[in-house]
């Protein structure tokens, strides 16, 4: 293989491969930094992609190319929903939020397979009629040389990092974000400035719900292509791991995914140069998850969270 | 069925006990599977298994559940021998367990409980009550890669497998020797995933074997072939005259393929599993219990074949892949099970 | 996590949550179509219905209780360990090997061979333990990309080192199995182990270790202030890497109960078998103490393994306990709700 | 009468408690008025109930002569109320700006529009002299600075009415003098101001009328003109109260600290100590004067062993103990009550008995063969809570539950009964009532008489004159200057504070 073609192969299945990571990890930001972790990115991933292949199967026929799109917007709505539980427990019932986030994981995997189960008969869902496919960008993918490297994948990898930006802007520039932030980091201020702390920890767990629907509608509709207990699996864990290592900022959790899903195509190209040839297997395999702890030990090194994360507020208490 | 053994009726008496003569009408033998952790629906063996018990069932009048044929799904490793126990207290007369991952249980299981019949799919399990039931997925891969060393035209061909085991290593022996047969210049590249689960780094790992030039894609690799088919499907979307191709496996993988009017598939290996196991269950209802043996279903047996969707291939492939199942039939070529 | 509630609500907060959560899932089989006292009936004669059934849940509730202590340990002082899984596998690969590396007798191989998976999974947990302690690496990355290691490398170890490219291992010999012919028989051929009393032992000696040695004090005033313990002379650092590192053996303890107990053997595993992330749940469950833990590994065991035989005796999912646990998990975790409505109850009632 | 604020007959329960039993206070337009209390007296619980935080059970509350009800702070905003709280309300990773117009953002599309935001603020901080750097990180700047934020914060919401918890307490002198500027700056602009405050002194300058409360109850409303110190001491407290600490000569022995040529480090890695040298004999209570930030906390972190000494020698009893850890210095015979209680001083979720013995529980008898022995442990825990009147209801109690104040005397009870021959208080009596103030400084002065050395550092002048028997004055690092309390004021130490040693010259702004 030629360094280019290499390389082309490489960018193509770092971003393809990224892309629900971004999604779901943003959403993760966006609970975390208003105060409230949440380890339950894996379930929301679940019952995204749970949603999405569903809608897809139900609604192909009828809605024809547009189906995945469509699928993608009842996925963010379904996570939205769904996280609403997670907001109700740690946000309105002082939960332990770690907990409540095993139990979203849990009652996901669950109740997904259990539906799939009751509807169709079977552990597994059928292929999905209508999927994503890779789409060359007009203009751009005529650009010599970093044009078939950057601008043949899949839309909603473009859309990731889009959104990371729009979700930066958002939290960083607009006064929405501003006490988005605030809240994570001293609710009790905030709410002595007006703001209510309930209401933006839910608006942001619902948000980390939505984000995570869509990652793991892209997921399925773009790598899987059906649904069944095995979808997902640790894709949400790993998702989380790009929140911490990306600092609690959506343009560092998106960093942090894509050098997650370049780790993982390294490894994987990597087997086909001789040079790596005679490395055992397991290390390759591995790479990617050796790759990110140097990372971490190696040049990033500590991660401050948003003060407040896993907190309940507690109106009238210190 | 298949032309083997007579005898071997070890302890098989209760096998057809009350039926007697009318073989026609309802027995009460009662038959079980236990899945592994792919559960009954995984498109796979444990699927295939199922269909083979389920057609068992309807052909003698049995009926769903405690009282004819059920399944057991296990959900985790440990799962096994509960699954395996729970069907021998059951009184089920004889327990499928579906995979090589329930070899342990199974022999002890077995051990425990002489009166009951086990059945052992995949791998091979020492016992008087076991019947071992491996399938010769080397003369199976042979066939699809002469299909493979045909269809290139880059003469490079890639294998994709999920966990590296012997069972896995069986598939890409004979298809690397099927290939060999009919095109020594191409070159197959095998990689695993370490996981059956990865259908991103399925894509990934396809993605670079096309990206490099490799046009055949064979995968056994359960879920992580669905990536395989992923970007396989991509790459066809995309621009329909490129040649992109998956060999499926385990059964008929052409639903997998359809992309638009166009189907990635060229060809999947099947395990007849469901041949498998109708025959053994027909053979211990009638009290003709393969006890303690190994029984290899191959082409001959009908228990390994090439898929029946074969529009992908060209009446040239067809006439080769005749020839070399004839050959291997004969005895005339024998196909390598190990790498190397 | 109960510690502003008092001692009746400590008690009565789980309880009342399982009762929910059987609850929600009675109502989850009702709109599905499927008869929950059937399901319920099938879910208790699987787990506790006869001497069998009995003795396999008390094996599935062995490695519950390990991992749940392992996790938990580690939230004491103030960690999250997410790598229980991956500790467990090393625990148990590196007991099946030093099972069947050596020829000793039982008083001495035995021994040895928990001892191995326990330093195993010491070792798998030092790594986070020590990133964190000296670089503040945020140990829930580490302990993720942990597990995922542990996999790849257990999957070759057994193929490559401990096997003769086998997908699984030889069985350990007699000499370092756990495996309990007096239960088998007891229980009908389960494979029931004497790792329970090891686990017990555990469970113990967690609350001994915890409440009422001195290395336990230290651990909890550094998992509740770091700095506060700074002050007080205590090593904050070592004790980051100390409670990791106990953890860490918990989790290695419970693998090595399932590579000399329940199987015997190592294997290629081609996913996780969950039993770590379950031990998160086992943990919250239990407060986090070790009466809590044990109670909370035996009503997942039970669940778990009289989820087997429902879709067989009454047609409904496996997958229905899962939502069961969730939903028991989540009112354990709303135990303010809970301690609300009580104390309302209460003065409602006087 | 036009009264700006009413407040009548409030009435507030806490589960179990009544904070605030039928509260009177009435605030005048233009006026300073005082709230005075012991701690837990009910004093922040009353003001929160004005700022909307609570809700009052009985009472009402009058604004400019209208009734109001005040559910929430946006209600109390819009009302002219605002609220500088006790514990500091500020974003410690926001900038200034971004803390003062957090919930009020202007806007530009969506965006927040920064630049006018940080225009405003410079105008409104140049207005009322509060010189505040808009675009700093509020961790970054002095607790004084984050003070006036807080100020700002208010006066950017149209304050007419501030309310200040306690806004002295973590000041050092030339702050307080400050904001006792800004409070005349804010009267004369026509605000009113309502001000708690344990430092009696403060009041009699400042205020105009004082409202006393003592356990949930108003005692009394008054002018402050004409009362003393003492006067109002009594009222609060319900006793007599003597301020002069009772104190015979000092009669220092062997020398037992002797720190020399000390460099020391901050977290940032400039030099924060250096070339210090300092001594502490035995039987004397050295004070360490000087404004925050000139190197006290990292003195004291580097005799503790918190932070690696860079070079010089530390020796106690003639040990050099610069390269020790913390728990060896411990046992050489030092004893330390932090100035962060909260942070430092206790573990809050443990129970006050195992907090007793943080540093000695794995000695004999509190554990044997590493178990620890309960039964000792609170045995000695209540023996502490009996001799330094802690209040809580038992040993068992978390140290979260406790006051301030009882959380200090369960500090200074442990590490006194240690009996080290150093001890170390730094900023003991920080935010405690005059009685609590009282009782550390006899115990300190016991410490010293019973031939122990103690190392005072405080911020308060007052309590260093009283206390000490000898003033080291800190500036930029290094003692600058060795005085004696017998014959120096606070005005010759707020010179040498300020770094012009020998030279009167004019250090009144910073
Ligand atoms: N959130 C609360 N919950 C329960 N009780 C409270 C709460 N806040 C205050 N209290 C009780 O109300 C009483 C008054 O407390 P408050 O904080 O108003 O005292 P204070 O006068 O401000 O004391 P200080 O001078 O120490 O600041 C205390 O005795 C305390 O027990
Ligand atoms: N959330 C709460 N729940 C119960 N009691 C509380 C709460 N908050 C405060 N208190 C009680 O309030 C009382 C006084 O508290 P407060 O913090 O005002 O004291 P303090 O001396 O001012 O402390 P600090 O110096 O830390 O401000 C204490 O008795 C404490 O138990
Ligand atoms: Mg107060
Ligand atoms: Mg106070």
């Amino acid at each position: 293989m030629d360094v280019l073609t290499a390389f082309e192969i490489l960018v193509k299945s770092m971003l393809f491969a990224s892309a629900p990571l971004i999604f779901t990890a943003l959403g993760g930001v966006f609970s975390e930094r208003s105060g409230v972790v949440n380890i339950g990115l894996e379930g929301l991933m679940v019952i995204g992609a749970f949603a999405a292949v569903v809608f897809n199967i139900t609604f192909a026929s009828a809605l024809g190319g547009a189906t995945p799109w469509v699928a993608l917007l009842i996925a963010m709505i379904i996570g939205g929903l769904f996280s609403l539980l997670h907001a109700v427990a740690s946000v309105s019932f002082r939960a332990d939020q770690v907990v409540s986030g095993v139990a979203i994981n849990f009652l996901a995997l669950g109740l997904g397979v259990y539906l799939i189960k009751d509807w169709y008969g079977a552990g597994q869902t059928p292929k999905i009629p209508v999927p994503f496919y890779y789409e060359r960008i007009p203009l751009l993918y005529d650009i010599p040389i970093i044009g078939p490297i950057l601008f043949n994948n899949y839309l909603t990898s473009y859309l990731a990092i889009f959104v990371a930006i729009i979700a930066w802007f958002v939290l960083f520039k607009t006064p929405f974000g501003l006490r988005l932030r605030s809240v994570g980091e001293h609710p009790m201020a905030a709410d002595t400035m007006g703001i209510n702390v309930f209401k933006m920890r839910y608006i942001a767990v619902v948000l980390s719900g939505v984000f995570g629907g869509l990652g793991g509608g892209v997921y399925a509709q773009t790598i899987t292509q059906d649904f069944s207990a095995g979808t997902i699996t640790g894709q949400g864990f790993i998702a989380l791991a790009a929140v911490i290592f990306g600092k609690w900022h959506p343009l560092g959790a998106m960093g942090a995914a894509l050098f997650f899903g370049l780790a993982q195509s390294l490894a994987i190209i990597g087997s086909s140069f001789p040079l790596l040839a005679d490395v055992p297997n397991w290390i390759l395999l591995s790479a990617p998850y050796i790759l990110t702890i140097l990372a971490l030990a190696g040049f990033i090194g500590r991660a401050d969270a948003p003060k407040a994360n896993g907190q309940p507020y507690i109106k009238g208490s210190r | 069925a298949c032309g083997s053994d007579e005898e071997a009726d070890t302890g098989s008496d209760e096998g057809s006990t009350g039926g007697g003569e009318g073989t026609e009408e309802t027995s009460d033998f009662k038959v079980a599977m236990v899945t592994d952790t792919g559960g009954v629906d995984d498109k796979s063996f444990n699927q295939s298994a199922w269909e083979g018990l389920q057609q068992f069932g309807a052909d003698n009048g049995l009926e769903e559940g405690t009282d004819g044929y059920t399944y057991f799904q296990s959900n985790n490793d440990a799962d096994y021998v509960t699954n395996m126990n729970t069907a021998v207290r059951n009184d089920f007369d004889l327990v499928f367990g579906i995979g090589f991952l329930l070899n342990q249980a199974i022999t002890d299981v077995a051990s425990q409980n002489p009166d009951t019949n086990f059945a052992l799919v995949d791998d091979v399990s020492e016992g008087d009550n076991v019947a071992s039931i491996t399938f010769k997925e080397h003369e199976g891969s042979f066939l699809v890669g002469v299909a493979a060393g045909m269809a290139t035209e880059s003469d490079q061909i890639g294998f994709v497998g999920g966990v590296e085991s012997d069972l896995i290593n069986k598939f890409a022996a004979g298809f690397q020797a099927g290939v060999e047969a009919v095109n020594p210049d191409a070159d197959v590249q095998i990689e695993f995933a370490g996981d059956f689960n990865d259908a991103a780094g399925g894509q990934q790992i396809a993605a670079s074997m096309y990206g490099s030039g490799i046009d055949v894609i064979y995968h056994a690799a359960g879920g992580t072939g669905n990536g395989v088919f992923t970007e396989a499907k991509n790459l066809k979307q995309q621009d329909p005259d490129r040649q992109v191709w998956v060999i499926g496996v385990d059964r008929d993988q052409w639903e997998e393929g359809q992309v638009g009017d166009d189907n990635v598939t060229l060809t999947s290996m099947v395990k007849r599993v469901d041949v498998a196991v109708q025959d053994i269950s027909t053979r211990a209802m009638e009290g003709d219990f393969p006890g303690g043996e190994v029984i290899e279903y191959g082409i001959q047996e009908e228990g390994i074949a090439i898929a029946e969707s074969q529009d992908n291939l060209s009446q040239e492939i067809l006439d080769e892949i005749a020839n070399y199942k004839q050959q291997i039939v004969d005895g005339e070529i024998e196909v390598p099970s190990t790498l190397e | 996590m109960f510690n502003q509630f008092s001692r009746w609500q400590k008690i009565l907060i789980p309880v009342i949550s399982v009762i929910l959560g059987l609850i929600v899932g009675a109502i989850v089989m009702l709109v599905s179509g499927y008869n929950p006292i059937e399901g319920y009936t099938a879910l208790l004669s699987g787990s506790l219905g006869e001497g069998f059934y009995i003795g396999e849940t008390v094996r599935q509730i062995t490695p519950y209780i390990f991992a749940g202590l392992a996790v938990a340990f580690a939230f004491r002082t103030g960690l999250f360990n997410i790598g229980v899984e991956g500790q467990l596998l090393v625990g148990w690969v590196a007991s099946v090997w030093v099972g069947l590396a050596f020829d000793l007798p039982k008083v001495i191989h035995l021994p040895m061979a928990i001892l191995a998976g326990a330093v195993a999974g010491a070792l798998w947990a030092f790594i986070p333990g020590l990133l964190k302690a000296k670089l503040r690496v945020h140990e829930v990355i580490v302990t993720i990309m942990m597990n995922y290691i542990a996999l790849h490398l257990c999957n070759y170890l057994v193929r490559y080192v401990i096997s003769d490219e086998q997908n699984t291992t030889d069985r350990v010999p007699e000499s370092a199995s756990l495996k309990s012919p007096f239960f088998e028989t007891l229980t009908e051929f389960s494979t029931m182990h004497y790792g329970i009393f090891l686990a017990l032992a555990a469970a113990i000696i967690y609350f001994v270790v915890l409440e009422k040695t001195t290395t336990g004090f230290e651990l909890r005033s550094v998992g509740f202030n770091q700095h506060a313990s700074e002050y007080a002379g205590m090593n904050v650092n070592r004790n980051i890497i100390l409670s990791m590192v106990i953890s860490g053996a918990f989790a290695g303890l419970g693998g090595a109960m399932e590579g000399l107990g329940t199987f015997g053997y190592g294997f290629i595993h081609g996913a996780f078998s969950g039993v770590g992330f379950d031990g998160i749940a086992v943990a919250l469950l239990g407060g986090n103490v070790a009466s809590g833990i044990i109670l909370a590994a035996a009503l997942f065991g039970i669940l778990k393994q009289g989820a087997l035989i429902m879709p067989l005796q009454s047609g409904v999912p496996t997958e229905l306990v899962e939502i069961v646990i969730a939903i028991i998990i989540f009112f354990v975790a709303s135990s303010y709700i809970i301690a609300y409505l009580l104390q309302r109850l209460r003065k409602g009632a006087k | 009468m036009d009264y700006v604020i009413e407040m009548l007959d409030i009435r507030k329960e806490f589960p179990g408690i009544v904070a605030n039993d039928n509260i009177t206070l009435q605030l005048k337009k233009g006026e300073i008025h005082a709230l005075l209390g012991e701690n837990g007296a009910g004093k922040s619980t009353l003001m929160n109930v004005l700022f909307g935080l609570y809700q009052p059970e009985k009472g009402e509350i009058k604004v400019r002569g209208e009734k109001v009800k005040i559910t929430s702070p946006n209600v109390a905003n819009d009302l002219g109320i605002g609220m500088v709280h006790q514990h500091f309300m500020l974003v410690d990773t926001f900038t200034v700006t971004e803390n003062i117009v957090l919930g009020m953002e202007p806007k530009k599309g969506i965006n927040i529009d920064l630049k006018r935001a940080e225009r405003e603020v410079q105008e409104i901080s140049d207005r009322y002299g509060l010189k505040v750097d808009p675009k700093a990180r509020i961790a970054d700047i002095s607790v004084g600075m984050q003070q006036r934020v807080e100020i700002l914060k208010t006066l950017y919401r149209g304050a007419e009415i501030l309310i200040f918890d306690e806004p002295t307490a973590v000041l050092t002198p030339q702050e307080i003098k400050e904001l006792i500027q800004i409070f005349r700056t804010l009267i004369a602009e026509g605000k009113s101001i309502i001000l708690i405050t344990h430092k009696l002194k403060e009041i009699i300058e400042v205020c105009d009328r004082v409202t006393v409360i003592r356990k949930g109850v108003g005692i009394d409303t008054l002018d402050v003109e004409g009362t003393t110190p003492t006067q109002l001491a009594s009222l609060m407290v319900g006793r007599e109260v003597t301020f002069k600490t009772d104190k015979t000569d000092s009669n220092p022995k062997h020398s037992v600290l002797e720190i020399t040529k000390l460099n020391v480090k901050d977290s940032r890695g400039v030099n924060a100590v250096k070339d210090l040298d300092l001594s502490v004999r035995a039987g004397e209570i050295v004070g360490i004067a000087g404004v925050d930030g000139n190197g006290q906390s990292e003195l004291i972190e580097a005799i503790t062993g918190l932070r690696k000494v860079t070079s010089g020698k530390i020796e106690l009893n003639g040990k050099d103990l610069s390269s020790y850890k913390t728990r060896k210095i411990t046992e050489a015979g030092v004893g330390h009550i932090p100035q962060d209680r909260h942070k430092h001083g206790l573990v809050l979720d443990f129970p006050i008995g195992d907090n007793m013995v943080l540093q000695t529980y794995y000695h004999k008898p509190y554990s044997k063969y590493s178990l620890l022995n309960n039964k000792e442990i609170n045995k000695q825990a209540k023996k502490l809570i009996q001799e330094f009147d802690v209040r809580t209801p038992s040993e068992q109690t978390p140290a979260r539950a406790l006051s301030g104040g009882n959380q200090q005397k369960a500090i200074i009870g442990r590490e006194v009964d240690r009996d080290p021959d150093l001890l170390i208080a730094a900023q003991p009596t920080r935010g405690l009532d005059v009685g609590a103030i009282e009782f550390i400084h006899k115990r300190l002065i016991e410490q010293r008489d019973n031939g122990k050395a103690v190392l005072l550092v405080s911020f308060e002048l007052e309590e260093i004159i009283n206390v000490s028997d000898r003033i080291a004055v800190i500036y930029d690092g290094n003692i600058i200057e060795i005085v004696d309390p017998k014959t120096t004021t606070e005005q010759e130490l707020g010179l040498l504070m300020a770094g012009s040693k020998n030279k009167a010259g004019e250090t009144e702004n910073v």
